[in-house]
This record gives structure tokens, C-alpha cells and sequence, in this order.
């Protein structure tokens, strides 16, 4: 594991409309206690010495980091279209590393078994050929052309639709989702999942969305975005080994596993390799 | 519509109500609560609903209920022709329901608890409820054994009760808390069979049987 | 003994799947529809999901991630996202020694599986776990007095008070925890195997009440 | 004639690790054909056996053991003159 790739990373550590003055809390980002108080205006974060670390708010969220030469936090551009909802949907532990969190959240073939009747069902369980690149400008994963059959693709949706998908990896522990709208077929939905890496083998994922959808409530939205990110958890907690295997002898990837590999492809080159198993399995 | 759950999908004691309701097929209406993270529960609209500000509210005309236990029997009274799901001819019996639905109470401040902990990091002494949870676990784990050894499968009687689907979430939701099934087996058998019941409804955390090919439980 | 018991037969029905541990793997058990056994390394080789939370259907077992069918003899069978493709015989689940004999299931990590002769016929009582090593669990059960007097070991092994006969098979789970495996005489009645269940349940609470 | 690919690998390839994990990978996918080191910098073999399995066999060697780093994979289409029937290291 390299943690010093890590700390010149941005982190989520607060959901930044919930902040209340006077009840600052104690978290964890890679190994190391934090303490975050202050307001929705002037958050507060400080290391156990006592430094007081550089902060942001972004994405509904408060950002952190620990490293003496940050990167730039990635730009969702879709972040500053106003008339898109921004729903941020709370902080949930799993006991797994950051990036398997990641990598199960670029992974379509788990829909018809995992998200049965929501995001998949069987017989829809073919995986077609999609397009992954590294793009070496904005040094980032993407992975375009995905198509898949969804019973309920959005709340939004009112019938099965063979949706788009295109997933884009910014950063080692985020990653979003561009998802065909089902009222807007113009548009696309964005769904993010920003990873707080606790340590190596736990982690607090914050899912957010940017939706065009002025008909379901509020509260319909938190939940379908939680009840699908807790279908997933009990699979994050029962992979073996705990962390990402950056060699994959232990493994059986195929084509349907493409942005799997790309991303772990593309962290090994990086040396971004916080939370992965760096030697062979 | 027969009647309206505030609810949230994530908690257990909201899925049971979910779960009957499939299991007797009675059709009803949803209104989303943003328990999490939004704590809409305690909000002013909520406690005017349900001064205890917890979840489920059951509507059904001018009746509100607030208590699970309490909507389980209202369900089953109202919906079940068969009369098995609360078997009020039979006081034996009954008592035996009535017993494990304040069993179940039990488990969501320990189970419960020990999930929402690990999950949503709530604010609870997270080891006690692991140990608690343990305790209860056990306790479930001997009088299913024993309902083994008596020829039986369910928690009271030999067709399923609200007792069953009042059980069945916290302890099907344990693995979240890190509390595995590994060493109940009578558990193990008991939650497999409510998992194939007909009309059976999955939540995150607890999957469809999968063994037909339908994708469901087909 | 390389043998290591992880269950009652009773208590793994056709078509269901659970978690043991055997010298210290992780192993998923499970019954076919015809009633066979199979142990396997409890991780899909496709992306390392426990196989113990997959499903049984068509005589494989499936894995709950991406739905990887692998077949009695631990070949993939079926891979749903490449429905087209006819997986070839090298890839396999990896599969352990498993036996049954007297309503015990028995499994070797590392060696053909063995389950010891029984003397006598024996009949499933219960699988109980104890938050404590073998060791204690066995000097608990051997110092637990059931109907007033102390379980005596017969020579071929089992334990005896007065009329009332057990058979106790100890395996660890996990570094902390030990489930003892637990069958009666045959014909022991619905009363006498309840006493004796409570009574485990009294030596559970000694063995974990000493010091660690 | 079996109808078959070649891919060729570049990259830092010249841990020693390189062509026995290939050589494995090619013998779990059930594939037949050979590898070989071209040199430090470049690995090929030639495959045959189903399209999916030669796709399997592009995808893991992308990523390949831990020492390794695959700078570009490319494929190209390939005939062998016999059906080859098993993976060799050449």
C-alpha cells in the first residue's frame, strides 16, 4: 500500500447542509482521527496534532485533505446546473476497502442478482460490449457505450427501459455515474459516490445525486439511491481478500469486467494503491 | 387503498409491515420518511403524526397506529381470511404469539441498534448492543431448536404467525452489525423458510431466494 | 484427525448453503437437490464473493454477486453475463473432502475427509456455539452434573448420566468461539432431549464464565 | 486452420514474473497457442479458443501481475496452419 499517493487526495468527512456549530464530531480519513466542527460557512477540520487542514465545500459536502501538495478536487460540471435536484444521501460504513467500494460501483453485471427488479432481473443478465479509456488529459477513467435492461432505472421511471450508462472515475475513491433521465431523455442523471477512506479495510461511502426529477418526492430519492447502495454492502463485506487485488491471479475477469480492470490498471500505474493488495493473492 | 405506511426503507421495523402486507397481499400506499439522513421523523409534521417520533405510522382512515406489534395485529385481523397469521381462537397459541411479538421489541434496541451502529454509525454504545444482540440471538436460537426438536419450524404453531415476520428483520439484518449466522442453525433454516414464503419481499440486506429462474423467488 | 465436523446432518436441508471453518479456511457447505455434499473454498473465483451467500439452482451453485453457476464437481457451468459462452472445464470452484456418517457432516481442508465409526445409534440434538475455545467447552460439558450427577466418558467416547447418553463434537469458529456439535441415543425422549438441551445450555454458561 | 488472435503486450515487462503468469492465465482460460518475450519491452502470443475466453485472456493480461505495467495491448487477427491443443511458453 502507498498512503502517501493517498493524502494529497480530497475527501468528504461531512455532509455540508447538516453541519450545526457547537456539535463537531470526531471521524477517521486514512488511519488518522479527525475532528470537524464549525458551520456550513466556515467548516472546521483538525489532525490529531492539533493542525488545522485545509477545507472545501462541494458537491453538498465538506472536503478535506491531509497531504502538503493537493491535487485539485475534480469538477462535476453538472454540479452548478440550478435547475437539477442535488441530493446528498447520508454517510454508510462498510467494512471494506475504499476502492473495492469503487469498483462495485463501476460494476454492471451484479444488477440482476444484487438489485433484483430494480436495476436488473434475469433473463436481462448479458453484459454487450461497452468502451473503456483512460484519458490521459484529465487523467481519469471513462467508460462509455453501456447499455442495460432495468425494471426501474430512476425513481422517475414508470416502466422497463433499456437504459445508458456512462461512468467516469475522476479520483481513486470516486466515482460517477451519467444515467439516462427517464423524463429528460436529453439529460443525463448524475449519481456519484464519494468514498471516505477510513483506513485501508473500511470506509464511509457518501452517495450523491444531481437529478432532473420535479415529481417524486424528496425523500423517495434518499431512498432509492440508500436502498440500492445497501443491497450492496452485504456483497462489499463478503469479498475476499478485504482489499483490491491489483494482481488479478486470483480472479477471472471478462469482457463484462472491462472497467474493473481498466481502474485497477490505472491505480497500479499511479502507485494509487491505498486499500489494494499490491502483491499476488 | 386500504392504507398508508410512513416509511423508510431501510429499517426493519417498517419492512415488517412491508412484509405482511406482500405476505397477505393487501396492496397500500407509501410516504416516504427521510429518516436518514434528513431525521424527517422528529419533524413537526412527524410528531403531530406520532408524538414518539418513531417509525412505522400506519394511516387507515381516522386510525393511526404507531407501534409494529399493534399493526401486525391490525393487518392480520383485518386481511387474514385464513386466521392462522393471529390465531386468536386458540389462547394457548396466542399467548405464544403475543410472547415472541414482545420478543421483538427486544430485538430492535439490541440487533437493531447494533446494525444501525455499524451501518449509520449512530450514536449507541455499539459493543453493548453487539452483546445484547447476542444474547437475544441465543435465545431465539433455543426455542427454535426446541421447536425442531418438537417436529416444528415456526415460532408458534405449525403454519407462520406475525410472531414470524415480527422476529424476522433484525435477525435476518444481523450480518450488517457483523453479528453472522454461522453458529445458529436453527436460525438459519427458520430464515430461509420465511424467505420462501409466497409473496415473500426482499430489502437491502436481506436477498430473494434466487432459485428459480424467474430472478425472484419464482 | 484432520476431519473436522461443521454441522448436523439434519440441519442442511437439499438445496442450502452455510459457512463453516475448517483448519483455519473459510468454506462454503452445501447439499444438492439428490442430497450429496460439497465443501468448497467459500470465494467465487470470478471476483471473490462468498460462495455461502450464493443460491442452489439446477443442481449448481451460484454465487449471489454476478450469478456464476458452478457445477457439483466445482466447474463453472454458466457465467449470466456471457449466456453464449460454454465455460471450459479450468475454471472451478476449489473443492474440499466432505463426508457424512451418523448425522454429522465432516470436512478436510487438506486431506481425504474421515468421519469416526460411531458405536451405537445417535440422533441429532443440536449445534450449539460457546464464546470460548474447544478445551474449555470440554472440561465445561464433562464437569456440568445433569440430573444430579457428573457425565461419565464411555471408552468408545460419548458421555453418559444414568440413563441418558451424548455425543458431543467439538470444532473452533473463528479464534474465540467453539460449536459444539451435539447428538443423543436414539429414542431419547421429546423431555429428555429438551433436559438435555437446557443442560448444555448450563455447561455453556460455566464454560464461558471462567477466565479467558 | 484454427482461426485465432495474436496479442502483443508493451509495457515494463521484463520481471521474470511476466510470462509464467500469462503461461497460467492461458491454462485457466483453457486457451491453446504459445507466448513468447519478444523483449524487455514487449511480450506476444498467439491464441485460440472462444472469442470470449481470448477477450478474458486481452482483459487480464492488461493488468497481468503485480510487477508488471502494460503500456498498450494490441490484437491481431491470426491463422495457425494445426489446431494447436495446448498453451506453451516458447
Amino acid at each position: 500500500m502507498s498512503r502517501e499517493y493517498a493524502t494529497n487526495d480530497w475527501y468528504p468527512v461531512a455532509d455540508a447542509a447538516r453541519m450545526i456549530p457547537g456539535h463537531g464530531f470526531t471521524t477517521r480519513l486514512l488511519g488518522e482521527p479527525l475532528e470537524v466542527s464549525g458551520s456550513f460557512e466556515n467548516p472546521v477540520v483538525t489532525a490529531r496534532d492539533g493542525r488545522m487542514l485545509p477545507v472545501q465545500v462541494r458537491y453538498g459536502h465538506v472536503w478535506t485533505t491531509t497531504g502538503s501538495a493537493p491535487r485539485p478536487l475534480f469538477d462535476i460540471a453538472e454540479a452548478d446546473e440550478t435547475d437539477r435536484t442535488f441530493v446528498p444521501c447520508g454517510a454508510v460504513q462498510v467494512r471494506c476497502s475504499p476502492l473495492r467500494a469503487v469498483e462495485n460501483f463501476l460494476d454492471i453485471a451484479h444488477f440482476p442478482f444484487v438489485h433484483t427488479g430494480i436495476l436488473g432481473e434475469e433473463p436481462h443478465t448479458q453484459v454487450a460490449p461497452y468502451k473503456v479509456e483512460i484519458r490521459e488529459d484529465a487523467d481519469e477513467v471513462w467508460a462509455t457505450q453501456i447499455g442495460f435492461h432495468q425494471p426501474q432505472a430512476a425513481k422517475s421511471a414508470t416502466e422497463a427501459i433499456e437504459t445508458r450508462y456512462e461512468y467516469r472515475v475522476p479520483a481513486p475513491t470516486t466515482a460517477v455515474l451519467y444515467k439516462t433521465c427517464p423524463p429528460k431523455p436529453e439529460a443525463w442523471d448524475v449519481i456519484a459516490i464519494f468514498v471516505q477512506p477510513v483506513a485501508e479495510d473500511m470506509c464511509i461511502a457518501w452517495p450523491w445525486m444531481a437529478l432532473y426529477d420535479d415529481v417524486s418526492p424528496y425523500a423517495d430519492l434518499v431512498q432509492f439511491q440508500q436502498e440500492i447502495f445497501l443491497q450492496d454492502r452485504s456483497i462489499l463485506e463478503n469479498q475476499k481478500p478485504t482489499l483490491l487485488p491489483l494482481d488479478p491471479r486470483m480472479e477471472i475477469p471478462t469482457r463484462c469486467d472491462l472497467t474493473s480492470v481498466v481502474y485497477r490498471r490505472w491505480l497500479k500505474r499511479k502507485g494509487a494503491t491505498y486499500g489494494a493488495l499490491t502483491t499476488a493473492a | 387503498m386500504t392504507f398508508t405506511l410512513y416509511n423508510y426503507v431501510l429499517s426493519g421495523n417498517c419492512y415488517k409491515i412491508r412484509l405482511m402486507a406482500a405476505l397477505l397481499g393487501v396492496e397500500y400506499e407509501t410516504v416516504a420518511v427521510d429518516f436518514y439522513p434528513g431525521m424527517e421523523h422528529r419533524s413537526p409534521q412527524m410528531l403531530s403524526l406520532n408524538p414518539a417520533g418513531t417509525l412505522p405510522v400506519l394511516t387507515a382512515g381516522d386510525l393511526v397506529l404507531t407501534e409494529t406489534q399493534a399493526m401486525l395485529t391490525w393487518m392480520a385481523t383485518s386481511f387474514d381470511t385464513s386466521g392462522t397469521w393471529f390465531p386468536a381462537g386458540d389462547p394457548a397459541l396466542l399467548g405464544v404469539v403475543q410472547q415472541w411479538l414482545g420478543f421483538s421489541g427486544r430485538l430492535t434496541q439490541s440487533a437493531g441498534l447494533a446494525r444501525l451502529h455499524s451501518m449509520l454509525d449512530w450514536p449507541v454504545d455499539g459493543q453493548a448492543a453487539c452483546a445484547a444482540a447476542v444474547k437475544d440471538l441465543r435465545i431465539l436460537e433455543r426455542h427454535l431448536t426446541d421447536r425442531v426438536l418438537e417436529g416444528g419450524l415456526w415460532i408458534a404453531g405449525e403454519t407462520p404467525t406475525i410472531a414470524d415476520v415480527a422476529c424476522f428483520p433484525y435477525v435476518a439484518l444481523s450480518p450488517d452489525a457483523g453479528l453472522e449466522h454461522d453458529a445458529y442453525p436453527a436460525i438459519r433454516n427458520w430464515l430461509y423458510a420465511i424467505r420462501g414464503l409466497p409473496g415473500f419481499v426482499a430489502m437491502p440486506g436481506i436477498h430473494y431466494r434466487h432459485e428459480g429462474t424467474s430472478g425472484t423467488n419464482g | 484427525m484432520t476431519s473436522v465436523a461443521v454441522g448436523l446432518s439434519r440441519d442442511l436441508a437439499a438445496k442450502r448453503v452455510m459457512r463453516a471453518e475448517v483448519q483455519g479456511y473459510d468454506i462454503a457447505v452445501w447439499r444438492d437437490e439428490n442430497g450429496g455434499l460439497h465443501a468448497w473454498n467459500n470465494r467465487c473465483p470470478h471476483r471473490g464473493m462468498r460462495l455461502s451467500h450464493g443460491f442452489v439452482r439446477d443442481g449448481h451453485l451460484a454465487c449471489l454477486y454476478h450469478g456464476w453457476h458452478f457445477r457439483k464437481d466445482g466447474g463453472c457451468a454458466y457465467i449470466p453475463a456471457h449466456p453464449e459462452l460454454e465455460p471450459p472445464e479450468t475454471i472451478s470452484a476449489t473443492v474440499f473432502s466432505i463426508t457424512e456418517n451418523a448425522g454429522v457432516i465432516w470436512v478436510s481442508a487438506t486431506d481425504t475427509a474421515k468421519a469416526p465409526a460411531e458405536d451405537g445409534e445417535w440422533e441429532p440434538l443440536r449445534s450449539l456455539s460457546f464464546a470460548c475455545p474447544p478445551e474449555k467447552v470440554r472440561h465445561a460439558i464433562e464437569n456440568t452434573p445433569f440430573a444430579g450427577q457428573l457425565p461419565e466418558r464411555a471408552a468408545s467416547g460419548h458421555l453418559t448420566a444414568g440413563s441418558t447418553a451424548l455425543l458431543v463434537h467439538c470444532a473452533p469458529l473463528g479464534d474465540a468461539e467453539t460449536l459444539a456439535h451435539l447428538l443423543v441415543a436414539a429414542g431419547t425422549s421429546l423431555a429428555g432431549r429438551k433436559a438435555l438441551s437446557r443442560w448444555c445450555e448450563t455447561a455453556r454458561e460455566s464454560a464461558e464464565a471462567g477466565p479467558a | 486452420m484454427t482461426c485465432g488472435a495474436i496479442l502483443t503486450l508493451t509495457g515494463q515487462l521484463s520481471a521474470e514474473s511476466a510470462l509464467p503468469w500469462i503461461h497460467h492465465r492461458g491454462q485457466l482460460l483453457n486457451l491453446a497457442g504459445w507466448v513468447r518475450r519478444e523483449d524487455d519491452q514487449t511480450i506476444r502470443m498467439a491464441l485460440a479458443g472462444p472469442e470470449p475466453l481470448i477477450e478474458a485472456m486481452e482483459i487480464a493480461c492488461s493488468l497481468g501481475p503485480g510487477d508488471v505495467l502494460v503500456d498498450t495491448i494490441t490484437r491481431a487477427r491470426h491463422t495457425f496452419d494445426e489446431k494447436p491443443d495446448t498453451f506453451v511458453m516458447l
